[in-house]
């Protein structure tokens, strides 16, 4: 459609003026003839509503299912004034708040969500975001070495396949080298008596996640930290943030740097992205002068009013280049605020509530699927947050089918037979009913 | 008439909370809360704050006032090229089929989801001459993490030990910072008088050791580095992979593709050339296109299509791995898509008329302003570069003076200070979706505040007075960081 | 569930103390003890996911169809834009603009939305909104009678029936009589003659809309104007404001008052409500003053600058009680606002476009119809707009089942084998090509 | 710390147009235009102004920061019930599912819309105590007219022909306005010492040409017609109907019902008492419920559930007729009715919170303002009135002048100079939304402006000093109307 272009693209009557005010017909001269194209390239221009016609065309190939996926991406409910908040054309149109005066809002939002995060991580120190999750272990085992001058990170077996290659990626060419340390086969719990023997005088950092990948706690967290530390290591733990509303938080035990996803507590899941990575450190100026990520801070201005700025930047890459702590630029502020919001929402009582709900629906879940012929659930003897594992007779693969038919989706695979199963607030008592229902009939078939 | 920003004095959602108010609440559990031991048991719950949902929304709305977005006015931060987010795009964005999907679904039901993601990589394929795309990346830093990591894949691959990346001295801080995450050392190549890199520089510096060269074209002073042809030779002549930083990709879109002038690889920013928004600083989306013979470096997942349906690839043996989980930012990568199947063959109007503002803009102030370079490069593509210096010498007033005095205007400033090898820099991108007489009201404001630089100095320095906060102080920020209610409290 | 309210209602804790502070128990004594109520009405409260799906079970319940229904209800496209910024908290959330100098926003908007179909209609004065066409009619047929001191009001036959019945409620009670003039078997054309007939010493306005209910233009609309005007009667005629992209508007042959719907620019249907309805006068001192509906002037502040407030709320119920001109209070303000986003970005260019397109759109559809077998379209000698009407052999409500049957609905019926179709801007070439494949095989069969 | 709102200084729409520049663009047409009569044609298409998508944004969203809303802030403006807007209820009101239905389709393709209105007038039958409910009438007053046609219907119908409406001295405005549509002649009842309804006068007017009672209870003062027993037995054996101006809902909610008191009709505001936005003033919704003998008045159409099945009946014989096109204000219906169905059996909460925070701050205001009837009548429902009378006499400052000062502050004033019986009128109802520090403050301030008023009154009297726009000249804009761009052009 000839003009759709005029919509976002304005002077198409003053662009003579423009041109001959400059003086000069091609502005594209400087760009060598033989680079330079003739023809168009790209389809049909599309009103906004045959735009709309084509993408909804094509959403009609999706299903939505009923998914008990998890793997560090949570559906959970956000509510309807969460996604209003971070609509607001004021935040979502702003650019990274490099001028502060203008920019208080974002800062303010932003300082809001290091504060909130650092309650429930028990840490003072939050930057307002990396990535992911998985991006954020990354720049945690960099930031060990950085710290310790030392090149070895040790992380569990049972780690999440994403994040182990993640973590794989971002250390590969700075000779880091990754090792990892069992857990025991009955209760799940990291192996410390291995971890003990395998910290050394090359340890940077210790990595542990509680709720595990498999889904249950790590018991004694504070022991492991001691481990790392007394090594001279630096402790990584990786957490679900919502757990925090029961579990000790690993500030409580000592922690140097937490990680984790906070992306479900006022995201919707996005297909996976984007996500919203949590990095804490402990309240020492040397790790602070280490972190990663973008930091707001609290300060005045001329008039002495509270004001936030974005603060540390010495550490980053458009001050400090190569020698940055990070090359990390654009993060996930927005995914920041939604949760704020969201936290600020569910407050201190509702948090707790929600915490406790997720980990008794999962309860009520891993309870009913182990009362199956044919099935276990869950598979160590350990608390467990909001997921578990499912180990069957039938194939993974069987039950998929058997799921994917009603319009379910099952577990993570870990192998032919066991799969981590996942349970939101989404998930209602009837969906878990059913999905027993289809596990029952599996066997009987 | 002058701009007045909100101030609404809003306190810290801490201070707000009220015990036994509740802003959400969510339903009730069905199960049974295991028998959690003691130990593991924390002694209170996180002290978050208690509001009702109308104080949640009160106090985000009334912040939200106090900062400002390119809707609600020029945003002519040069880089990062701040153009209208379509609406459109949000609230498709905002629909069930892009939030609800879980990446790890039966591929059977996310064909809608996959295809799209397919799509668009060949679209950025056509725009950019590369042979193949990946959407994985979160941001475009992380774009040249990855770029730099299959630069060096691919010699470690041919048993060829190169650490060496060359970045020219007008190169964004993202490029060495990358690269030395990459494990590379960086070697800095100087500008020529042209403002473009220094060729003989360039060519002694080509060695052996050299994994690649990061090249922003046009680079951060908005000049097109006409030399292209013969950079790319002397890199590749050497053994290095030439890396397109694809920041200021919206000067070329549909006038010249990377892929023809030699580039290796490029990366895409999703939240700059495709107009995604920025979020107050993201979620962004990055893209890395490769040619052929760098395809089977690229992250996993690779989606193909076969025939009707789309694939996933999960593993492969030369895959550099993985950057980030899943697939990307998908959510802001769908906005991109929708941006681009909206104007199809129109995106060279996109970057005609970026470039044609910023070099109207150039026009309007090079009688009042020092534009470095403009004598032996008279062009620009979308943005230009002034140097405050003389102002500076003259009055004592400071670039970042002058940028808070612009906020008096209900202007956001240009960005400042960059590059680096420019004094006392402003550079100044208007994108194309600006009208000319928004360009005109910014020259003459910045003409005004010159002259205020000379006249009433005090002025200047004083700026920002119409915004919500003055002047706020970096130095106390850094000295005695207080970066949450945590810190403050204790 | 139990605490729901608390996010509505806050000072769940601080009540004892609000309540001791007013020194008393029991708020409520002064409501007669034989009133009050001893136990909780209504059902169990909801949390915000449960009413959502409580609400979206019954959601599911519609279905949707491709409609060619309109008889004032037209389902045109809302750009995405237009819906972002009536969402504005701002906005929505605010009341009328009682204290100017804190609403200039609202008012100003309100100001250019009078001002946009100020120049749509060709008339300078249009308030900021009534309910709807049908209660606009009303209005209109007191105002004629206020200003004229007559009591008879003539409305063409072709009326649709529900602005009919809208118009017998609004002047049932103050005796104003309806009386009714024809038209032609051909044309369709209002029967001038006959309205020539019916005008007298007692005629407080003359009616007419164009286009007509059946779809088609008064060709001739100067010359009714003319006959009210030469008895003394106020004329008054309804339109679609889009139509007015391509066709003369009232203002250009002489109309007092122009009245319509301007919901479908800019806002969607919203199953009918709410509406928009325009209520325009001639620059006439007089009738401005008993004019019904708020309007918004422009002013200068005590520092000379241009400002906006609600003028001329004399004639306003809330100062004048029974002698207000209306007693409208709530209007439809920020449909208005949405009206004015809408043309704003159509702009000049854009809506004549629009307009064009409704009518060339259309005429496809009608000469298409009008080409099967036992089907005729239009029906009438004229021009056409959007709506128009098409005879068939069969039964409308044979050829409604048809349609139903492919989730389509067809015209809104006038007799057994006549029914009006509309055609907006969301009909693609395809529905009409296989709303013609319908009707071609209901023929055949 | 004084409130700023936002100054951006936007100029007119019209002005920012510039030739050529699109918002929106529609379908290409696929038909081909017919001969137009040349005498039919516009000379030249309507001047709208061209803008792009983001000129038409920006400034929209500049107009609406310069706007105040009860996101943005208190807004106790007195029987206006402006209280929180819950956002699950924008939400739901903004899917396709509501916004895309045409009322005219098949009731089988709208079984879902149906079942929602139906459901929704049950449970304001069980609220109001009423038999049946329509949601026809778009607002408050419509609601009235409909009222009041009702009563003229059902006099009409028993061939009794009463002319009369009794309004109380303290109603709305809009009670004697739509009697006097419904062609009714108004007589005005005073109120007595108690702020109440003077029975003796009632007595006296009610005559055989009474038609009716038009009462709101709790009345515009906030106060509890407690003899409403007496009233209704006066007006009943009078031969009157009962009617409730149900704008003040919001105070008896659960805890006292219309129908019981002898209300044979009462209306609802959905965007008073239910939570449904008022949108600057438009649109809301209103409702009518009415006893079982009333119902056959009712207007067209009525939705009957038969079995699973809603049906709908378009015609009766005793029917007033229509108010308006179709089933009313769908979208802000639903809205009401999600708010409703959420809250449930909390209903009565609201009720209890919205008095006790205007009686808690009637209390805290007690002391420096005169509360007229306090001493008679010490509790107040959901509002209350104090007189500024004695300020006005001392310092020369109006009520008007005071609220004006309250923007200062971020605060929207209450409703002044209403209702009529009380002179200088500040009429604050503060609604169950807001927390006790909101009332606080509020009190805080109000307590300071009063003492403004005594010992620095142009601070009052040149208020307010720190919104968009100064104190605006009213004169002026009726003296000298300019009501269009139209207007200001010619």
């Amino acid at each position: 459609m000839v003009g759709v272009k005029m919509v976002y693209v304005p002077n198409e009557k003053e662009k003579d003026i423009m041109y001959s005010y400059i003086g000069r017909q091609d502005i594209f001269a400087d760009i060598p003839s033989s680079y330079r194209m003739h023809t168009k390239i790209g389809p049909k221009p599309l009103t906004e509503q045959e735009t709309r016609r084509y993408i909804e065309k094509i959403f009609k190939k999706n299903h939505h299912v009923i998914s008990f996926k998890g793997g560090g991406i949570y559906d959970h409910y956000v509510p309807s004034h969460v996604k209003e908040i971070v609509a607001r054309n004021e935040f979502y149109t702003s650019y990274t708040p490099y001028q502060p005066e203008v920019s208080q809002g974002m800062l303010q939002a932003l300082f809001e969500y290091q504060s909130l995060m650092a309650e429930i991580v028990g840490l003072p120190i939050v930057n307002s975001s990396l990535y992911d999750w998985s991006s954020a272990l990354g720049e945690a085992a960099l930031m060990c070495s950085r710290v310790t001058k030392r090149n070895e990170f040790i992380v569990p077996e049972s780690i999440s396949p994403e994040r182990m290659m993640v973590l794989k990626t971002y250390v590969h060419r700075v000779g880091i080298k990754i090792r990892t340390v069992g857990h025991d086969p009955i209760t799940g719990q990291l192996d410390s008596k291995a971890l003990s023997e395998l910290v050394c005088e090359n340890t940077a950092g210790v990595y542990f996640e509680t709720p595990t990948y498999y889904g249950y706690f790590e018991h004694n967290p504070s022991e492991l930290v001691k481990i790392a530390q007394d090594a001279g290591a630096l402790s990584v733990v990786g957490i679900d943030p919502l757990s925090c509303g029961v579990v000790k938080s690993p500030g409580d035990y000592g922690a140097d740097i937490v990680i984790g996803e906070a992306a479900h507590l006022g995201n919707p899941i996005n297909f996976g992205g984007p996500l919203l990575g949590i990095f804490a450190i402990k309240n020492d100026r040397n790790l602070l002068r280490m972190m990663p990520g973008r930091l707001v801070g609290l300060t005045t201005d001329k008039e002495g009013k509270n004001g936030y700025v974005m603060t540390l930047q010495v550490r980053e890459q458009h001050i400090r280049r190569e020698r940055a702590t990070s090359n990390i630029c654009t993060n996930e502020s927005l995914c920041a605020v939604a949760c704020a919001a969201y936290l600020s929402s569910l407050g201190k009582v509702g948090f707790e509530e929600l915490s406790k709900t997720i980990m008794a629906n999962a309860r009520y879940a891993y309870l009913n699927i182990g009362a199956i012929n044919g099935f276990t659930a869950p598979c160590f003897k350990a608390t467990y947050f909001r997921e578990f594992m499912v180990k069957s007779d039938k194939t993974v693969a069987e039950l998929e089918q058997a799921l994917n038919s009603i319009g379910m989706s099952g577990g993570i695979p870990v192998d032919d037979h066991t799969a981590i199963f996942c349970i939101t607030d989404k998930h209602t008592k009837e969906d878990i009913n059913k999905l027993c229902e289809v596990m029952g009939g599996l066997n009987v078939v | 008439m002058l701009y007045k920003q909100a101030k609404n004095n809003e306190a810290m959602i801490f201070e707000l909370s009220r015990e036994g108010n509740r802003g959400y609440i969510s339903d009730a559990p069905f199960g049974v809360l295991p028998d959690i031991p003691k130990s593991l048991i924390r002694d209170s719950p996180p002290i978050l704050p208690e509001l009702t949902e109308l104080d949640v929304v009160r106090h985000f709305i009334k912040l939200s006032q106090e900062n400002y977005g390119v809707d609600t006015g020029f945003y002519p931060l040069g880089s990062c090229t701040m153009k209208y987010n379509p609406k459109l795009n949000e609230e498709i964005a905002a629909s069930i089929d892009v939030t609800s999907h879980h990446p790890l679904d039966p591929e059977a039901f996310i064909q809608g989801n996959l295809e799209l993601l397919w799509r668009f990589s060949q679209i950025l394929c056509d725009i950019s001459g590369m042979h193949e795309v990946t959407l994985q990346p979160a941001a475009g830093a992380q774009a040249e993490f990855l770029g730099a990591m299959i630069i060096a894949k691919y010699h470690e691959n041919n048993g060829d030990c190169r650490d060496e990346m060359l970045v020219p001295d007008t190169a964004h801080g993202t490029n060495p910072a990358s690269s030395a995450m990459a494990g590379f050392r960086v070697v800095e190549i100087p500008s020529d008088d042209y403002g473009q890199v220094d060729i003989d520089a360039l060519a002694a510096a080509a060695s052996k050791k050299v994994a690649g060269l990061m090249l922003t074209n046009p680079n951060t002073l908005g000049i097109f580095e006409s030399k292209i042809g013969e950079i790319s030779n002397i890199i590749h002549e050497a053994g290095g992979l030439l890396y397109l930083d694809g920041a200021n990709l919206n000067a070329t879109l549909g006038q010249a593709r990377p892929g023809d002038m030699g580039f290796d690889i490029v990366h895409f920013n999703m939240h700059k050339t495709f107009s995604t928004p920025h979020g107050g600083g993201g979620p962004g989306a990055g893209a890395i296109g490769v040619k052929s013979f760098l395809r089977d470096f690229l992250p996993m997942p690779r989606i193909f299509k076969d025939g009707e349906h789309y694939t996933i690839l999960h593993g492969a043996p030369y895959s550099i791995g993985k950057l980030q989980s899943y697939y990307g930012n998908f959510a802001v990568l769908i906005r991109a898509y929708i941006y681009l199947i909206s104007l199809g063959t129109d995106i060279s109007s996109v970057s005609e008329m970026a470039v044609l503002n910023a070099n109207y803009l150039m026009n309007r102030l090079k009688k009042d302003f020092d534009i470095p370079y403009l004598d032996n490069t008279p062009l620009r593509k979308h943005e230009f570069v002034i140097s405050c210096e003389k102002i500076h010498k003259d009055t004592g007033v400071t670039v970042m003076d002058i940028a808070r005095r612009m906020l008096d205007f209900g202007i956001h400033p240009p960005t400042v200070y960059f590059p680096l090898i420019v004094k006392e820099a402003l550079m100044i991108e208007p994108t194309e979706t600006e009208t000319k007489e928004t360009l005109d009201n910014f020259a003459d404001i910045l003409i005004k505040i010159k002259k205020e630089c000379y006249e009433q100095p005090e002025l200047v320095l004083g700026a920002p007075h119409n915004t919500t906060r003055r002047k706020l102080d970096m130095v106390k920020a850094t000295r005695n960081p207080v970066l949450s209610w945590k810190m403050l409290k204790d």
